[in-house]
């Protein structure tokens, strides 16, 4: 793959391509790449990073289309977050065949065609959160789970997680529903979540949302029938500007949150490690942790909290 | 104003949307669960407020379809104007400056839809099509392809909060006593007021009426001297304005600008005017039809969401529900036999 | 002579000078020119294709000009588009329908013209206004309310007209305003007119019939070709003259009969009925013979025919097609048995407007032009080729859109689709409706041609002289029921008009 | 066959999505980034494979569009046939039924589509837009809210492997070898050769004249002895079997059963079919024009993807290219005026 006219002059060509652009995480994972570029680019091995998303998100069909596309361009390496861990296979094994090198970041892939699989522990990230909330509620209460999308390979595991995790050691604890899918946007989680709360609104003790637009259209579904300011303990995943204010104010309880920076920069770096040859390993945790109202100010989850992503990003467009 | 006879054509006609509402709603009281957690003011409050949407799109598409035309780029441009509305409250600007100019740009989008169809004469659904797309891509490139917070730069440093005008336009949509049907939000409000000043628009003003002449025959309304195409780029950019004010709802729902929302809003506003009995080929389709279709589909979406049916079940009753709505116009020709019988037994 | 104060006398009210018009290829008009003195009623006489319509769009602003120039009273006149026209003073009443069929029909009679303030319509005003043109052509009982789709073809023709004589207008122009009209309809328009003129309105008036204009009007010009051929005072030319300028030839006969036996009964009606028209028809038709129905608007000789060729449903009676009781059919069923049928619209119904000619002559039998299972464009275009010299089609090719014809020359292709099928029951619902008087003649000829090869013929007709010049018996309808048949010469014009408008009935059951 | 003069109105019609193409090629040859990247060998064995499904979608919704129709169901039809392939694999059935239960499963959906078209005489967006969420709910249904992967019972202790005929499924859109032009997937050669089929199909068969017939005039077409009814629910079941088998093409290309792929697919099928001459109004349209006009999409999608252009930029071109390549019709009669000119001077 390195034979591709425009690698020659100005180092590796890199494409990330993230599941989608909206949500704040992903911005978080080109800051992280970005960071990545220049650190390699200080210690003199210069690297163009294109960042580039499904045009439709959550469309595997559209993230095949950007993988086969940068096939046939011709890239040095490729950093994949996979829409689906199957749907993405032949993909990355065709691009495997081509030769160009592919790291998995974030969700799984169900093949070994790649160099390595950088991302978060996200069963162990579900376990955490559904321990969090049955403490909250010591041991007893009614739960909600919202699921996020159909096939979503992370935000399965965490559901999955949170489920053992309550079936396992809070066996108090009933789980009013889990079969209900929030959809890709906060408007159609929004909707969804009013949905779910015009039933369970009135009994229900804790929820459980698996990723950042869940999270925030649940807290603010559960404000709106009153209940907000921890009547309802609401664990969520991932941060966003909206779900951090909730965490302030108390709405949300905890929130699990990732490493998107590292799991960017990891992607990179890794990538380019193994195109300079060198053995990688197969598998990379970036890491979960648990932030509450109590922990949030403390250094190192203000600097999870808050990436610099303006160092990185620019500011503004 | 002439009201239509009781069992007549028209008057089976006018009532149809009210009768598919009654059905649905007879269903949701038959069934005991949903009774008790379906028929309570707040949650028809509720179910007003995800009306709000649909319901001003649907007014701006009504006389877009009710002219023979479609406008495919409907949810597009909502999103478009929920980022332009985002934008702007994140500049400083006041409330009548944003609304203003969210619904400018939504009726700039419907004016150049309006202007290519005129000009170059081109099917409305080729134009809005394309549109669509379009639209979709300002708005990420305007959002910067995320969603644009605006509070965001309202921290406690500034001393002049850029965000001033937030509060307002998240008032739009917020539920100030969420278990009581009273107060309503302001938008439901506003869009109960200009559903009544658009009903009577296209019913009694003479740009209404050119509304309908034009869907119905074309060539008729130029030969008739009625300037057709510049009736036309009213109608779309007419429609765009309301796909804007639409977007500024949009915003205060999610209280964010998101470029990626209202993907296939415009099949649902486009499904709530066909089930409020306007045609698809023009010349028919009433406003308070059109609302009473979205609120209906609000209503079947919110039922099934608390009956708890899987997600899958609500899609397919939904598609029924649609088919059904329109089928029922062939059921008519026997319910005005009926009638007419019973009147000649008089 | 009427003298109208607004304009000099010395000045004609409308002068059209050496005005050309192509649409791509097609010379509709070659420089043509004209002159109407206000208070003159004009006929403008031709052959199909030969301009008319596109002069008079020309007039009314649907068309722009490419050459020449129009005058209005002495100013120069430039329609931009329909509605400059009519603020003009110049109405018209269109070849084709032109209405929008949602509305109602007091929103169709001042459609373009609202009587409103600031946009807002005065509901009140617009009634007044609509009533007062219904009167003025003798519809006073037309509903207002109800929409237009729900009016038969020749009331919506009398909307038209109204709509015309909304806005006193100064030049009137009627493309062909009677050709879906009773007599009786029809004399209403000529009293119009007739005040119109005497109001000092100049009054264009198109029509194949030559005796109308013959009877309304003082001045003519002909058109052939795109050009005007002669002009002259109408009183003093006679038919032929007329006729030959229009054709270019003489027309020796225009009903043609040669000697044709009567031969088995083919197509037996008995007791027919309708869901609402008609109410009950018997009739025998024999090969060889050419049986006309005639009758008012709303008769039911259009739903008859419908009925019988299966495209509405029969309430009760019997059909039987060729000795074999047939009663429910469809159109499929009815084409394979031989019978065919031509309907009197043939823009909504008749043609398939944006497909060749050649598709629209081979549909019903595209099994002639089909080689090894897939149709052939060549035997198609040959097929098509011979109809259509048959028939002298004025056409580019077979390959044309039949919409770009003039209306007589489609109708030419809407009646050779069925000789193409071979058709041996031809239901011929106004056959000639709209086509000029020399195609006319053709048309007669092929249907006396027709029976002469012992096919037999349904022929639909509101034009009374053509019925007895062609057919051999007469079927006369009135209020959904048929008289009986009988031969022509049994029938006098008399007579059959008493029995249309139903006054016959009394006397026959008193006899 | 005859064919249309150089310079007349059919030739430039019948020409026109092909020089739609060559425009869009000549503006990629001109890019000298592109220009090395974008005409490689490689890159159009992509592009085609890329254009397989819309290409095979766009084949039977030519016939409905030129029938005077439209299906709006297409996208959820072909995920719901994504899935009933995942399913029938997972049930261990052979390719050859695989392949016809799933076409006959799209078929299925559009003889509902058809049979409620007619026998209630429906409008076809509106039957078509229930059947949308109809075939959405019932695909999620079958795979029970999951993406379906059949491979997976396929483990090394299972005797009698179920999956067996998902190789040969997987087959239709894989790359052999991901460098070179040839050889081309079989779900190219599927789609070519159906192509030709159709193509003589619509064009000079009986049948095919019947969808013009009807398209051009429904009550015309009735008058003279068709049966429209039978051969409108004909062309909706037929437009369903290519959905279906675009379904299987789906399945290939994803691996699995996916319940929400193809979200909004019918609306580039559309564009596709429009692009390539077919008026929505009916009575035009042709397969070389849809698979050209869905090939060219392809091209300007993997264009502006492969160069570096932000996702917005790539909606906002497909959006205008959509806009202008239907526009070009207005441009005709210019070029058609420059042509006589010259064969006048000859
Ligand atoms: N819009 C058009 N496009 C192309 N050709 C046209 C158009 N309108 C008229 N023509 C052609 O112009 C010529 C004159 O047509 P026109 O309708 O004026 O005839 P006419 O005298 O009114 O005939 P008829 O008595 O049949 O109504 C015809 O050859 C016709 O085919
Ligand atoms: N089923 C139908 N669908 C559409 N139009 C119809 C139908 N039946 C009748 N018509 C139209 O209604 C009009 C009135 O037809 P009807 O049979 O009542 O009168 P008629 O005796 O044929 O009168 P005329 O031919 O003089 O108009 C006709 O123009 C016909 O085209
Ligand atoms: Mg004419
Ligand atoms: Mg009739």
């Amino acid at each position: 793959g390195s034979q591709s006219g425009d690698s020659s002059g100005n180092g590796l060509s890199i494409v990330v391509i993230p599941k989608g652009t909206t949500h704040e995480f992903w911005k978080s994972i080109h800051a992280g790449a970005i960071k990545a570029k220049q650190e390699l680019e200080a210690s003199g091995q210069p690297v163009k990073i294109i960042w580039k998303g499904p045009l439709k998100e959550d469309d595997r069909d559209e993230q095949i289309k950007v993988v086969e596309n940068f096939i046939a361009r011709g890239v040095d390496g490729m950093v994949l977050a996979p829409l689906d861990d199957k749907a993405l296979v032949r993909p990355v094994e065709t691009a495997d065949e081509a030769g160009i090198p592919v790291v998995i970041i974030d969700s799984g892939l169900q093949t070994d065609k790649y160099a390595s699989f950088v991302s978060t522990d996200n069963a162990l990230g579900g376990r955490m959160g559904g321990a969090r909330l049955g403490k909250l509620l010591g041991g007893k209460g009614n739960v909600l789970l919202l699921r996020y999308a159909v096939g979503s390979a992370s935000t399965t595991k965490r559901e999955q997680g949170f489920l053992d995790e309550i079936k396992e050691n809070f066996p108090g604890i009933k789980v009013l529903s889990s079969d209900q899918y929030a959809g890709a946007t906060r408007d159609l989680a929004y909707t969804a979540s009013q949905n779910l709360l015009s039933r369970y609104g009135n009994e229900v003790n804790g929820i459980f949302c698996p990723n950042e637009s869940v999270t925030v259209s649940m807290t603010k579904a559960v404000r709106d029938i009153g209940k907000g300011g921890g009547m309802v303990k609401i664990i969520g995943f991932d941060t966003s500007v909206q779900s951090l204010r909730d965490l302030k104010s108390g709405d949300v309880a905890g929130l699990v949150v990732q490493n998107p920076v590292k799991m960017g920069y990891l992607g990179v770096m890794t990538l380019v490690e193994h195109l300079g040859g060198k053995a990688v390993a197969k598998r990379i945790d970036t890491g979960v942790a648990l932030i509450t109202s109590e922990n949030m100010t403390e250094p190192d989850m203000r600097e999870l909290l808050n990436p610099p992503l303006e160092k990185y990003l620019g500011t503004g467009n | 104003m002439n009201f239509p006879r009781l069992g007549s054509r028209e008057f089976l006609k006018a009532v149809r949307p009210f009768a598919g509402l009654f059905v649905v709603l007879l269903l949701f009281a038959l069934d005991g669960e949903l009774r008790s957690l379906f028929f309570k003011g707040s949650n028809f409050k509720m179910i007003l407020t995800q009306t709000v949407i649909v319901a001003i799109g649907a007014m701006g598409m009504t006389m877009v379809i009710v002219s023979g035309g479609i406008d495919l780029s409907a949810g597009s441009v909502v999103a478009l104007c929920s980022v332009v509305t985002a934008r702007l409250i994140e500049q400083g600007h006041g409330l009548a400056a944003v609304l203003t100019f969210t619904v400018l740009a939504g009726g700039l989008a419907g004016l150049a839809n309006g202007g290519i169809i005129t000009t170059v004469r081109m099917m409305p659904f080729i134009v809005t099509l394309g549109m669509m797309g379009i639209a979709r891509g300002i708005s990420k490139w305007l959002a910067n392809n995320q969603t644009v917070n605006p509070e965001s730069c309202c921290g406690a440093d500034l001393c002049r909060c850029p965000g001033f005008s937030m509060e307002s336009v998240k008032q739009f949509m917020a539920y100030e006593s969420p278990l009581t049907f009273f107060p309503l939000p302001d938008g439901v409000w506003l869009a109960l007021g200009l559903a009544v000043v658009m009903a009577v628009v296209l019913r009694s003003t003479v740009f209404g009426r050119y509304v309908f002449a034009i869907g119905s025959n074309e060539d008729t309304a130029r030969l008739c001297g009625i300037r057709v195409n510049v009736n036309k780029v009213a109608i779309y950019a007419l429609a765009g304005a309301f796909f804007g004010l639409a977007g500024v709802m949009q915003f205060s729902r999610l209280t964010q600008g998101d470029p990626s929302v209202a993907i296939g809003l415009e099949l649902q506003i486009i499904a709530a005017v066909v089930i409020g009995g306007a045609s698809l080929s023009g010349g028919a389709g009433s406003i308070p039809g059109s609302v009473i279709g979205a609120f209906m589909m609000a209503c079947l979406a919110n039922g099934s969401g608390i009956k708890d049916w899987p997600n899958y079940m609500q899609e397919i009753i939904i598609g029924v529900v649609i088919i059904l709505a329109v089928g029922m116009d062939k059921v008519e020709p026997f319910i005005q036999r009926l009638f007419k019988r019973q009147s000649s037994s008089n | 002579m009427p003298e109208d104060s607004s304009s000099d006398p010395a000045l004609p009210r409308l002068r059209i000078d050496r005005v050309a018009k192509r649409f791509g290829p097609t010379i509709a008009l070659d420089g043509v020119s004209l002159e109407v003195a206000a208070g003159e009623v004009h006929a403008l006489i031709g052959e199909n294709g030969a301009g008319k319509s596109t002069l008079m769009k020309v007039l009314s602003g649907a068309h722009r000009p490419d050459a020449g120039s129009l005058t209005l009273d002495g100013q120069p006149f430039e329609p931009s588009d329909p509605l400059h026209a009519r603020k003009c003073g110049v109405a018209m009443i269109y070849q084709e329908l032109n209405l929008a069929p949602d509305l109602s029909v007091e929103e169709n009679i001042l459609l373009g013209r609202e009587p409103a303030t600031l946009g807002w319509i005065s509901h009140g005003e617009r009634r007044r206004l609509a009533k007062r043109a219904l009167e003025e052509i003798g519809q006073s009982q037309m509903p207002l309310d109800t929409p237009i789709r729900a009016l038969t073809i020749a009331q919506q023709q009398l909307v038209e007209i109204a709509r015309a004589l909304v806005g006193e207008p100064r030049v009137l122009i009627m493309d062909e305003p009677t050709s879906s009209l009773t007599q009786v309809d029809t004399e209403n328009l000529f009293g119009v007119i007739e005040r119109m003129s005497q109001r000092g309105v100049s009054v264009i008036y198109i029509s194949h019939f030559l005796e109308e204009c013959q009877r309304v009007a003082s001045r003519y010009t002909i058109l052939r070709d795109g050009q005007s051929v002669g002009t002259g005072v109408m009183a003093e030319a006679s038919l032929e003259q007329v006729i030959e300028l229009m054709v270019g030839r003489e027309i020796d006969e225009i009903y043609p009969r040669t000697s044709r036996s009567l031969g088995e009964p083919v197509l037996e009606l008995s007791d027919v009925a309708g869901l609402v028209k008609p109410s009950c028809v018997n009739l025998t038709l024999h090969a060889g013979e050419i049986v006309g129905l005639f009758g008012l608007v709303g008769a039911g000789r259009t739903e008859t025919l419908r009925a019988v060729f299966g495209l509405d449903r029969l309430a009760k009676g019997s059909v039987t097609v060729f000795s074999r009781e047939a009663t429910h059919s469809t159109p499929a069923k009815r084409l394979a048995n031989g019978v065919g049928f031509l309907s009197e619209n043939r823009k909504e119904e008749g043609l398939l407007l944006n497909r060749s000619v050649a598709d629209n002559l081979t549909l019903t039998r595209l099994g002639a032009v089909t080689r090894l299972g897939f149709v052939s464009d060549s035997a198609q275009a040959a097929t098509s080729g011979k109809w259509m010299a048959r028939l002298d089609v004025k056409a580019l090719s077979a390959a044309q859109s039949v919409g770009e014809l003039s209306g007589g020359n489609q109708q030419k292709i809407a009646f050779g689709r069925l000789l193409h099928h071979d058709a041996r029951i031809l239901l011929l619902d106004e056959p000639t409706r709209g086509i000029d008087v020399g195609s006319k003649a053709q048309i007669y000829r092929l249907m006396n041609e027709l029976a002469g090869q012992g096919k037999a013929l349904v022929f639909v007709s509101s034009y009374l002289p053509e019925l007895l010049g062609v057919c051999d018996r007469i079927g006369v309808m009135c209020r959904g029921e048929l008289s009986e048949v009988r031969p022509v010469a049994d029938w006098s014009e008399q007579q059959i008009i008493l029995t249309a408008v139903g006054q016959a009935e009394p006397k026959e059951v008193a006899a």
